[in-house]
């Protein structure tokens, strides 16, 4: 197993800390009108995303889902580029077109959001397999939910993916609900890892909400899929503490199961390991700059125009009348 | 008649059949518990039961298939798919399957629903803003309807339910709190294959298809401002077209407009041109107009998807064009 | 262990004796160029469909593939019209209109073959979904390929019949190929049975070229089914003796190896298990019997006439221009 | 210059471009080792290795989302899907994926090809003679191919794997054995977006795609039999449509007649026809007729299948009507 070096365990809890700031700035957004269209926040599920991404390189590729923010982070794009892109803005890392759920960066290797469930994960075998012709040591990291696990493509992927031993790593974040549907309604058995066999893939499970085994799981996949053994399975237990989207109206998840989750916020996890290293001044000091560099993000990105349309002029093109 | 928003409507309909017939069930994505993203099926796994309202995996794919058998061996299968942007998942089904056991094995009925909702205007993005509807309605076998008004949707799903082969349901997410007056009566349908005049007028024709039926009406007010009247016929139904309605329209204005929230190549709006040149080319004096969303994807932020999506300026403008 | 009486034995022999007759005569038909487009032969794959489906009731329900005559004959499928259907003659049991891959009959239970491959997969699930939803006791079985094995809509498939205890039996028909693929280039795992656990459901490896072994598992699977205790997977272990289809151009199934499961032809191994029991003048008489009906089914059908083309007026008509 | 079939043109062009660029790569069911059913990829695996020409498992729906985010990585996949029957399992791929990134990601290129074929006339029912071009002719962003001669099938193939966004190419199952002279030149491509003059006339303008050429061809001998000249455009490629060829030829002839395997409503003929009500309108004397297939599936008897294919008596018949 990797041991953590302290500025690698620093390093995750700053995004951490920046990726929650966002969600809650989101949710206030939400909450004042100032917001278009449901957006599906990460709250408590930061560690999934920072700590597996964590383990690429600059080069590697992640794809996401409709709930990508700590893995565009995580990924090394700038958060002021991917908030105005949420906020529909000129200065959006998409100028806007995109919008949250498809967030894209060919360059950061984000090869994008993806609000097709289940979509995210093809789109990272083909990326593996480009890799594969072309003889690169590049990696693809797949994010996916517990429903897009019970999608056909998912099949599909893992399959190929299994028998031609593609440089992919997929990261089942379980958050433990589809939409608004439990697990439990969604497929018979609880732990989705053990259908990696049925692809000749290792699956591993993982405690989703601590950064440092996300991160261990991460870079042992990561190394065995840059070696040419093949992709691996994480199955990343964690939990969405603030429902499906801001649209969500509520009353399906347990209060109960809620608070339970709370207890176990990554947040937390990450400050009581980095406690004993660092020190409580050290980690105020990173939760105090976190929120700075937010407000001022904030700020610049609530001034930021909004784009202008212009006609696309794709190399297609068949638009006439508008 | 009792006030409803078109969600309540639907929701009625639903609740009606399902009490009429037991062979009626629903399936879909958070239909049950949640009630459905849109709330159309709100209330309902509470009234007949979780084995006849049922939450779904992420499958659509396999949902369609589904509905097929099922409905082909004595159950009326009602299936949900969250955003028409999905059409392309279930089309298989669609195409490969329902549209053709009819002619293969005759005598085959196949009474399944399949609703959706489509269309822009909520700041969505790409991949959940599109009117696919020229791909279903390209299906032979399979009726399309698209109510607009609260009472068609309540009449238009309750005859789709009781066809007696497959009819998909288009509605979108910016009609769903429309309210207006709803017959209360059990027995209310509205006849799938029926267009419905909405203005009346001499000069030129509007043809539209869901919500491009209000922008329409729109723009009958924008153009009487200018002494021009405009028909607008709102065609509920996209298959089988109501020809008698198109034609007639036409006779009488000799100019056509065609609007539809889809893209233009190939979209269920050049069928209406391609149907118009059929059957009324000689009474037409000017070419019909098609309005559509440009052939783009939809963007997400409000400035570029207001500029995109047909609206009634644009319709005007087409029709004075035709005019002109 | 259901013991099979030598009267179920017999009727299975005799069933397998007249598919094998069709495929062979289909393949003379072929030869002669008195067929049209290509026709999927099961020679050596009997004993899967016709042992299946004699653990299911006339009121039950099957949904096939493009390699579906045995499971046609199986379900009760009159050879005449299965026959007269395949020839696209007007006495066909679909008038000529669906062709071999497409035969169905919903009196007899037969929802189809299917030339997409796949759809037999979730065609069952509906069939059995229909079946929970009117409170029958109804099975629904279907036969798919180890092809068909690796489509997305398997998987989903499995996940909800799984979810939901559908009554439904999926026998997967293992005969090593796809289309001219080996399962090795089509899977990483050998076994694909080993998936059922990842549905819940239990998954069973029988002997495919052994009519009452395949019989055996189909009547447990059948009777877990309508007990409301869910699906299962039969895994039924054989092979493709004449190739893929008429219009196979050869070359990839490797020799020795159609050799060595030539020797473990299922009607060999069904009349020896029948030998001891009803004796050897007993076996030829069924042979003969057999060759009987099938050279006067063979002599009706080449007689029969082509149909004649009508509008088709559906539902949803709009066919105006021809 | 050489003689050779279609399906040898297209291997010859696969085998050069992949010569030329080593990030061409073929994937596909049975193209490998077999060579493929159409035989179009045989002897490419022993040439260029297992990696770059790949049987894969039948999961056409994530074999197409895999070409696209393969192609914006820096590979040129040509990905083989067998029957155009299967489209709607690729259509996610195409219609929420391929279609949108250009726009969103600005910059971003997805050199792919998807190769498939389509059509009637072998016998092979239902789900395996379907045209489906107006399914893809549909999606913004995507250009869509349809060779007819060996020469076209080998110089569109080659302008789709050097062009940087996607293409969809429809071959058809009866085309696979056309011989005729296809040049040699390493750099011989065809520009996509060109239609092609088959025959010059004065009276009637025949456009057809794909296999429909030939029969219009033979309509046209048809016809000058009863004096009648007809011209037949062959589009080659169906989107972006050649609109200058299209004007051009109905400015000469005043009358139009659209021909296109695929089903009638919604199909690409309603597309041709609509097209033409946008641009040519006043140059015509007589509505576009559509020649298609009939809103039914196909049948698998042959006297039956027979008898809905568009054919060129069917075309001579919509030509001498809009003549009348
Ligand atoms: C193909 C498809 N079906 C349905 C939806 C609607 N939808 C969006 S997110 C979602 C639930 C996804 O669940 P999961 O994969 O667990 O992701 P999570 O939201 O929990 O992160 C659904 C059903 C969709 N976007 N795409
Ligand atoms: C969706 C789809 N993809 C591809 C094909 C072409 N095809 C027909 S049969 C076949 C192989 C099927 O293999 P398997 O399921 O093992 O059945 P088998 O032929 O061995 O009985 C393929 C690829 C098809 N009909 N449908
Ligand atoms: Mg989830
Ligand atoms: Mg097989």
């Amino acid at each position: 197993m990797t041991v953590l070096s302290v500025d690698e365990r620093v390093v995750m809890h700053k995004r951490m800390l920046l990726v929650r700031l966002l969600e809650e700035e989101l949710g206030t957004l939400h909450k004042a009108g100032k917001t278009r269209g449901p957006i599906h926040r990460c709250d408590g599920q930061e560690a999934v995303g920072i700590g597996a991404t964590a383990a690429l390189l600059p080069s590697d590729f992640i794809t996401t889902t409709h709930r990508g923010h700590a893995h565009y982070i995580g990924k090394g794009l700038d958060i002021y580029g991917v908030f105005a892109e949420i906020m529909g803005k000129a200065d959006g890392c998409c100028g806007g077109r995109a919008g949250h759920m498809l967030i894209g960066d060919l360059e950061a290797g984000v090869i994008g959001g993806n609000a097709i469930v289940g979509a995210s994960i093809p789109a990272a075998s083909g990326i593996a397999l480009s890799a594969q012709i072309k003889k690169t040591s590049d990696v693809s990291m797949c994010f996916f939910g517990d429903g897009a696990a019970q999608t056909g493509i998912c099949h599909e992927s893992m399959n190929i993916a299994g028998l031609w031993k593609l440089p992919v790593v997929f990261v089942l974040e379980h958050n433990q609900y589809g939409l608004t549907v439990h697990q439990s309604v969604q497929s018979p058995v609880a732990d989705l890892s053990l259908r990696a066999r049925g692809y000749a893939m290792p699956g591993v499970i993982v405690d989703g909400n601590d950064v440092a085994a996300v991160y261990q799981a991460a870079v042992e996949a990561v190394a065995r899929a840059r070696k040419g053994d093949g992709p691996t399975m994480i199955e990343a237990k964690t939990y969405r503490v603030e429902g499906f989207s801001t649209s969500d109206m509520g009353g399906y998840q347990d209060a109960e199961e809620i608070a339970r989750w709370k207890k176990r916020d990554p947040l937390q996890i990450s400050y009581d390991a980095l406690l004993p290293l660092i020190g409580a001044p050290a980690l105020q000091a990173m939760a105090d700059d976190a929120a700075r560099e937010m407000a001022s993000v904030t700020q610049k990105v609530l001034a930021a125009p909004l784009p202008e349309f212009e006609l696309f002029t794709p190399s297609s093109p068949y638009v006439e009348v508008l | 008649m009792t006030m409803m928003r078109y969600a309540e409507a639907l929701n009625q309909a639903l609740r009606e059949e399902m009490h009429r017939d037991p062979s009626v069930f629903l399936f879909g994505e958070d239909i049950a518990r949640y009630g459905g993203v849109f709330k159309v099926t709100r209330g309902l796994m509470d009234e007949f039961g979780a084995s006849r309202v049922r939450d779904t995996p992420i499958s659509e794919q396999t949902l369609a298939a589904m509905a097929v058998t099922a409905a082909m061996t004595g159950t009326r299968p009602v299936l949900e798919i969250m955003y028409a942007d999905f059409v392309p998942l279930v089309l298989d089904a669609l195409i490969n399957q329902a549209a053709i056991y009819e002619y293969l094995w005759q005598g085959v009925q196949m009474p399944f629903v399949l609703r959706t909702q489509g269309g822009g205007g909520a700041g969505a993005g790409a991949q959940h803003s599109k009117a696919l509807d020229s791909l279903v309605a390209h299906i032979p076998g399979i009726k399309v309807v698209a109510p607009v008004t609260p009472a068609d949707a309540k009449g238009l799903l309750k005859a789709a339910i009781r066809d007696s082969q497959p009819v998909v349901m288009l509605e979108h997410k910016l009609l769903y709190n429309q309210r207006a007056e709803v017959p209360d009566d059990l027995d209310f349908t509205v006849e799938i294959g029926k267009a419905r005049t909405v203005v009346e007028g001499r000069d030129v024709s509007i043809f539209a298809t869901s919500r491009m039926v209000l922008e329409s009406q729109k723009a009958a007010e924008l153009l009487a401002r200018d002494g021009i009247s405009a028909e607008v016929i709102d065609l509920r139904t996209l298959r089988p077209l109501d020809l008698p309605a198109i034609k007639a329209s036409i006779a009488k204005t000799h100019n056509a407009v065609v609007v539809n929230e889809g893209w233009r190549f190939c979209g269920y709006a050049a069928e209406l041109s391609a149907t118009i040149m059929d059957h009324a080319f000689h009474e037409l004096d000017s070419p019909v107009a098609r309005v559509t969303l440009p052939d783009m994807p939809v963007p997400y932020s409000e400035p570029l998807e207001t500029a995109v999506l047909p609206n009634a300026e644009k319709i005007a403008a087409a029709a004075r064009l035709t005019l002109s």
